[in-house]
């Protein structure tokens, strides 16, 4: 029952997440150790991604965009009011999630394409709106802002903690009735309304939920890196989470967590051979979407099922 | 996936386990932060690297610093100032190197010296023209090119010799592009308060800036000034041409970025790059130093082209760290850092000191020689340019051409 | 006060009128037949009814509280549960979580949810399937699914469009069966079909559309005998 | 004066975003999907064009259906290879139509971006003028001898295409699977090569499109993202699907922008599009020329 299949995945997931927390054991240098600590921020996008595309069935095209904006919406107070970023993080989530919600409520009335063409607009325009309003962002060049942390290991483990938090988050909400209505809305919108689901409520909702994550995973990543540029909201970085969640298995909660683990730390063995990384993955996403449109997870599964048989 | 990340972080571990037990025949490890794929220049990061590697061969030739030999290790930057941060962050962590140069852009220096400052490396600004690179004062970033305040200073020099009322400048929206255009701004006020002088910020990733262009059709100023990095420059310009509004027999167009340097200028701009007025930090007959020949002759048997500014700014950046090393007789940043900024510096552009006073100029290279020249044919070379000031040549508009309309 | 009542609706696209002012009252607990030849508004009339197309004018009225300018989960919600003609269910989720969520929707708390849908489960023979994701379930399989989607929460009234259309035989009796047996507790039907026998044996009343307006209302072997309700279905050939 | 420059200036703008747009509608009135790999196409036809008649020495008017060809080639693959599933039983996958399409041609779109960036290299190249007029006046407006001809070229394109979709056998049954796949496919209609037909036709345009501007926008792997960009604005305001829609959407947009840049934000023009599409889309969900369909 997909109930089981979820908790296992839940559970898989959070062995995943404890092997990672293992790792700084291994390896001390501060540069690795950023490198799992962006994969961590990619795996943020990733599950909030999933829960709209994987299990809600609507597309946008505004992850990265809106990690953009709460990293903004952090950087911003922290810059011009000098707010401290405790407390510009729940500011990005209520920001992110608010703009997502009168996004959604405009878009989530439409069926079909309109969310990825409005979304992929919304994210294009507000990376030219924030690079231009130089006097205010200081555009392209990015906003300094304050670290939450010295110690670059506490930002591993915060990172950590925060994605077992979403993942348990995902994981229970997934078991409530939420979790059935958003599964038949990306199934079957018509028929979910007829059997009495608020189609509208609940994408919006859903959309919502997602982009507050983004908002989320950017504000910590702004305190992390300590620099926020418009530079987070491209296009590709969108582009690399689609990569993520679909070749690690769009729609199934340790997916995402596997794909941008792989992907985020294979682009940067890639990086080295010539910056082949996203030619690689386009094509790798073309291949599972075409043919494993289960993606890793899925033929993991596979792998399992036989063996007993 | 289990085994792949062991492996990887087996393999990290080795690496930073290496480069610890360091012994003296180790070669010293330079860090380059360049842009070697877009959006940034990587026009400008090639030129960078090229100049770069021609000193490093020189120097080992002559058996090294320190009796050890020169490595340089690069990153790309891409031009933006995340990856210049991860790139900085790269080379010092991992790389291990005693020093990082090579920047070319104002919006990555300023995210990379927040970088060396953290972790204390001395850091030489390459190419970063912006104020706010020197303003924040970071004793670990010395800087080897121009800086916006002294262009200002020369460019509205000109500007009153050509009998400007009204100039409107086109700046690109980034630190260096509105900082170029706020230091003329300031120079205006201080110098020549009779012109009347207003600036228009241009998007980097602009295609068509018709609508900013079209109102000085309408009414026309003096002078065009530009303050904007190509690809975007290359289409003002020709879209300012293709309006008839500059260059033309009623106003100049004054570029301020040396962009006739770029070696894919005359590729993409044709006529509207006939009478432009140039600010730039090099023309042919300036006197330099042999050092500056040799590497010019090296430069253009490698590559087939003539040396630029850039060149001689980025063998400076590193001529400047491989001199402080000798001085300190250490790697040691604190010691390089305390001589670099007690240097008496021997570059290819001449012999400079170090500017102590803060603000714009501070751990500046003083003076940097410039030159203001016309081009007054397509497709010209800089040598054939005509120049009306320079080093010895004292600004005089009397030869300048305008066109017939 | 009947059931459900329509009365002077009217709907069309462009010139055509798919719905020309069609009134009929469905009485509690009765089971009523819908038929009428291809185009000839049934289906539109039933998107009017479950909300999915607003009439352009008319009104439809369900327990006596108007629901025409409703949205289908509001009047879903309030008790009028539809089939479509072309199965739809939940196609990533197990014909269980396909009853749950109805259920869910439709105001059950998790319990009485899961305890209705084991019932229905067995009522509607799916037991060797209900954890099979509902895709992958045969036709007939996913007709019976949704049918049982419907009955949840025992609705006012279930509107049923082509239930029998390319269903196996003995499904068909399973599905007969069950209408019957529920029609039996006093359950209210309004079954859309093109199969007349079933019709036939099913349905004690019948109405009949034809171009968009009700042609026929009265007992079904009446309907059946009509001339107007032949000619429409022949095409006019045998007119007197 | 300025006004007539706008006007004029917003005018040529706004016909060459529909070179874009219109091949974007027709591939969504046909299949229901975005192809979002559409600036690629645009990309392509850029780089055909520039890189045949830089590095090749051929004669600009020849490498202008060259590159036409190209956008051509590569959208009729993209269909073979990619969209054939949507039509052939999707519904039995683990993903959807939406999804799968959405999924595939955003990959696709990163794909050749990367490529180009890699076998090509980053640096931007500008095209040969077809006519190496690089200013002439025009009554009131200036402008150069490749915007004229780049103007009449689209202009004249944009008729044939509506010419070839309403007269057309191939057009005729274009429309057909447009209105209804289901029944065009029963009345004996090839669906498919209908499709491939649409795909090959919006590659083509954008391939065209690209050559045309090369000269005036220089070529570069990301070039295409923006004009991509424009034309999701407006296929969703010309109402998702309908040809004529999109072409007065674009007109409006390329005006629009002009005006707003003076007198409103230079800074702020690209947003003016995002905003009307948001205002239309809250009154006017089916967008501005579109017609409400049945949804059951």
């Amino acid at each position: 029952m997909k109930t089981d299949r979820n908790a296992v995945e839940f559970r898989l997931s959070l062995a995943l997440l404890a092997l990672v927390a293992l790792i700084p054991a291994a390896v001390s240098n501060p540069y690795w150790l950023g490198v799992i600590i962006v994969s961590m921020y990619f795996a943020l996008l990733a599950a909030g991604w999933n829960l709209l595309a994987g299990y809600t069935g609507q597309f946008s095209m505004a992850p990265a965009c809106f990690a953009m904006i709460g990293a903004y919406a952090s950087g911003l107070l922290s810059y011009h009011w000098n707010v401290s970023p405790w407390i510009g993080l729940p500011a990005a989530i209520i920001v992110s999630a608010a703009i997502g919600m009168v996004l959604g409520r405009i878009v989530m009335r439409l069926r079909g394409p309109y969310l990825a063409l409005t979304t992929l607009s919304f994210a294009e325009i507000m990376r030219l709106v924030i690079g231009n309003s130089y006097s205010f962002t200081r555009g392209d060049l990015g906003l300094n802002v304050p670290g939450l942390f010295d110690s670059r290991l506490v930002y591993y483990y915060v990172f950590v903690g925060v994605l077992v938090a979403v993942q348990t988050g995902l994981f229970l909400l997934l078991r409530t009735k939420a979790g059935l209505y958003l599964r038949a809305i990306r199934d079957d919108e018509i028929a979910a309304a007829s059997r009495g689901v608020d189609v509208v409520f609940w994408k919006t909702a859903a959309f919502t939920m997602s982009t507050a994550m983004s908002g989320l995973a950017g504000a910590l990543y702004g305190g992390f890196s300590q620099l926020v540029s418009p530079e987070l909201g491209l296009i590709a970085q969108t582009g690399l989470v689609i990569c993520m969640v679909v070749i690690g298995g769009i729609g199934s909660l340790i997916g995402p967590l596997l794909g941008a683990f792989l992907v985020y730390a294979s682009s940067e063995a890639l990086r080295e051979v010539g910056g082949v990384q996203l030619i690689v993955f386009s094509f790798l996403v073309i291949v599972f979407a075409r043919f494993y449109r289960e993606g890793l997870w899925g033929l993991a599964k596979r792998a399992f099922m036989r063996k007993p048989a | 996936m289990k085994t792949r990340h062991r492996l990887k972080f087996l393999g990290a571990a080795l690496i930073a386990a290496a480069s610890f037990s360091a012994f003296a025949a180790d070669p010293i490890k330079i860090g380059i932060s360049i842009t070697q794929s877009p959006p940034g220049s990587v026009v400008q990061g090639t030129q960078v690297k090229d100049a770069v590697e021609i000193v490093k061969d020189m120097v080992n030739k002559q058996g090294g610093v320190l009796g050890r030999q020169i490595e340089l290790v690069y990153e790309d930057n891409q031009g933006i100032p995340e990856k210049g941060r991860a790139a900085t962050e790269k080379l010092i962590t991992v790389g291990k190197v005693v020093a990082v140069t090579g920047s070319h852009q104002s919006s990555v220096c300023l995210a990379e010296i927040e970088v060396a400052k953290r972790y204390n490396i001395p850091y030489v600004n390459t190419n970063c023209w912006a104020d706010s690179v020197r303003l924040k004062g970071y004793p670990q970033v010395f800087n080897a090119p121009i800086y916006s305040t002294r262009v200002a200073e020369s460019v509205v020099e000109a500007l009153l010799k050509l009998g400007t009322k009204r100039a409107v400048m086109f700046c690109e929206n980034t630190d260096y592009g509105i900082g170029a255009a706020k230091a003329i701004g300031e120079a205006i006020k201080a110098k020549a308060p009779g012109i009347d002088y207003k600036y228009e910020t241009l998007d980097r990733a602009g295609k068509d800036f018709t609508p900013a262009i079209l109102p000085l059709r309408a009414n026309p100023p003096d002078v065009v000034l530009l303050a904007m990095l190509p690809p975007p420059a290359y289409i003002v310009m020709n879209q300012l041409y293709e309006q008839g509004v500059a260059p033309s027999a009623k106003t100049w167009l004054f570029d301020t970025a040396g962009l006739a340097d770029y070696p894919d200028f005359w590729a993409n701009v044709k006529e509207a790059g006939k009478y432009m007025l140039n600010f730039a930090l090099y023309h042919p007959q300036m006197n330099l130093p042999k050092l500056a020949t040799d590497i010019g002759q090296t430069y253009t048997q490698r590559t087939k082209n003539d040396p630029n500014r850039l060149i001689y700014q980025a063998a400076d950046s590193l001529l400047f760290i491989i001199d402080a090393i000798k001085q300190a007789k250490s790697t040691d940043a604190d010691a390089m850092i305390k001589a670099m900024a007690a240097m008496k510096f021997e570059g290819t552009r001449g012999t400079f000191t170090i500017a102590k006073d803060a603000g714009p100029k501070f751990q500046q290279m003083v003076d940097i020689p410039s030159v203001i020249y016309q081009i007054t044919e397509v497709g010209q070379s800089t040598g054939k340019t005509l120049l009306i000031e320079g080093p010895g040549v004292p600004l005089s508009t009397a030869k300048l051409m305008k066109p017939a309309k | 006060m009947s059931c459900l009542s329509i009365s002077e609706v009217r709907k069309s696209f462009g010139g055509l009128h798919a719905v020309d002012g069609v009134s009929f009252d469905v009485d509690y607990g009765e089971l009523i037949g819908l038929i009428g030849p291809n185009g000839s508004g049934k289906t539109t009339l039933l998107n009017i009814l479950s909300g999915h197309q607003p009439p352009d004018s008319g009104q439809v009225l369900l327990d006596g509280r108007p629901i025409h300018r409703l949205k289908p989960e509001q009047i879903a919600q309030a008790g009028l549960l539809r089939m479509f003609q072309l199965t739809r269910v939940f196609r990533r989720m197990s014909a269980f979580d396909n009853l749950l969520t109805a259920g869910r929707a439709l105001g059950l708390d998790h319990a009485e949810a899961i305890a209705r849908a084991r019932q229905l489960i067995e009522e509607l023979t799916l037991t060797r399937v209900r954890d099979l994701d509902a895709g992958q379930l045969s036709g007939g399989q996913q007709k019976l699914l949704e049918f049982g989607c419907c009955f949840m929460r025992p609705p006012k009234i279930a509107l049923l469009d082509e239930p029998f259309a390319a269903v196996h035989p003995t499904m068909k009796e399973t599905l007969a069966g069950f209408i019957r047996k529920h029609h039996a507790e006093g359950q209210t039907f309004l079954i859309v079909s093109h199969d007349m026998p079933v019709i036939v044996e099913l349905c004690p009343r019948t109405v009949c559309m034809n171009a968009g307006s009700v042609i026929a209302d009265e007992l079904t072997r009446a309907v059946l005998n009509d001339p107007v309700v032949i000619e429409a279905y022949l095409g006019g050939e045998v007119a007197a | 004066m300025l006004n007539v420059d706008l006007l004029i200036n917003g005018l040529i703008i706004g016909l060459f975003y529909a070179l874009m747009a219109v091949g974007l509608t027709l591939i969504f009135g046909i299949l229901k999907v975005v192809n979002f790999a559409h600036g690629e196409f645009y990309m392509v036809g850029t780089y055909t064009y520039t890189l045949v008649a830089l590095k090749l020495g051929v004669d600009p008017w020849l490498a202008l259906p060259l590159a036409a060809g190209a956008g051509a080639i590569v959208g009729s693959l993209t269909e073979r290879m990619l969209m054939r599933p949507l039509y052939s039983g999707y519904t039995s996958w683990g993903m959807l139509k939406d999804e799968y399409a959405v999924v595939v041609t955003f990959a696709l779109s990163l794909l050749l971006v990367n490529l180009v960036d890699k076998v090509i290299g980053p640096y931007s190249q500008r095209g040969p003028a077809l006519i190496d007029i690089t200013r002439m006046s025009l009554g009131p407006i200036m402008l150069s001898g490749q915007k004229l001809i780049a103007t009449a070229v689209a202009a004249a394109t944009i008729v044939a295409l509506a010419l070839f979709i309403r007269y057309s056998f191939w057009g005729r049954q274009i429309q057909a699977v447009a209105q209804n796949r289901l029944g065009a496919s029963l009345a004996g209609i090839d669906t498919a090569k209908a499709s491939n037909i649409v795909f090959t036709l919006s590659g083509a345009l954008a391939g065209l499109s690209g050559a045309l501007l090369a000269p005036i926008i220089n070529a570069s792997p990301d070039v295409g993202s923006f004009p991509a960009i424009k034309s999701y604005v407006i296929v969703v305001l010309g109402g998702m699907g309908s040809i004529v829609g999109s072409i007065a959407a674009s007109l409006t947009l390329g005006v629009l922008e002009g005006f707003g840049a003076v007198y409103i934000s230079y800074d702020y023009r690209d947003t003016f599009g995002l905003v009307i599409l948001m205002l239309v889309l809250l009154v006017r969900p089916q967008g501005l020329f579109g017609e409400k369909g049945r949804d059951v």
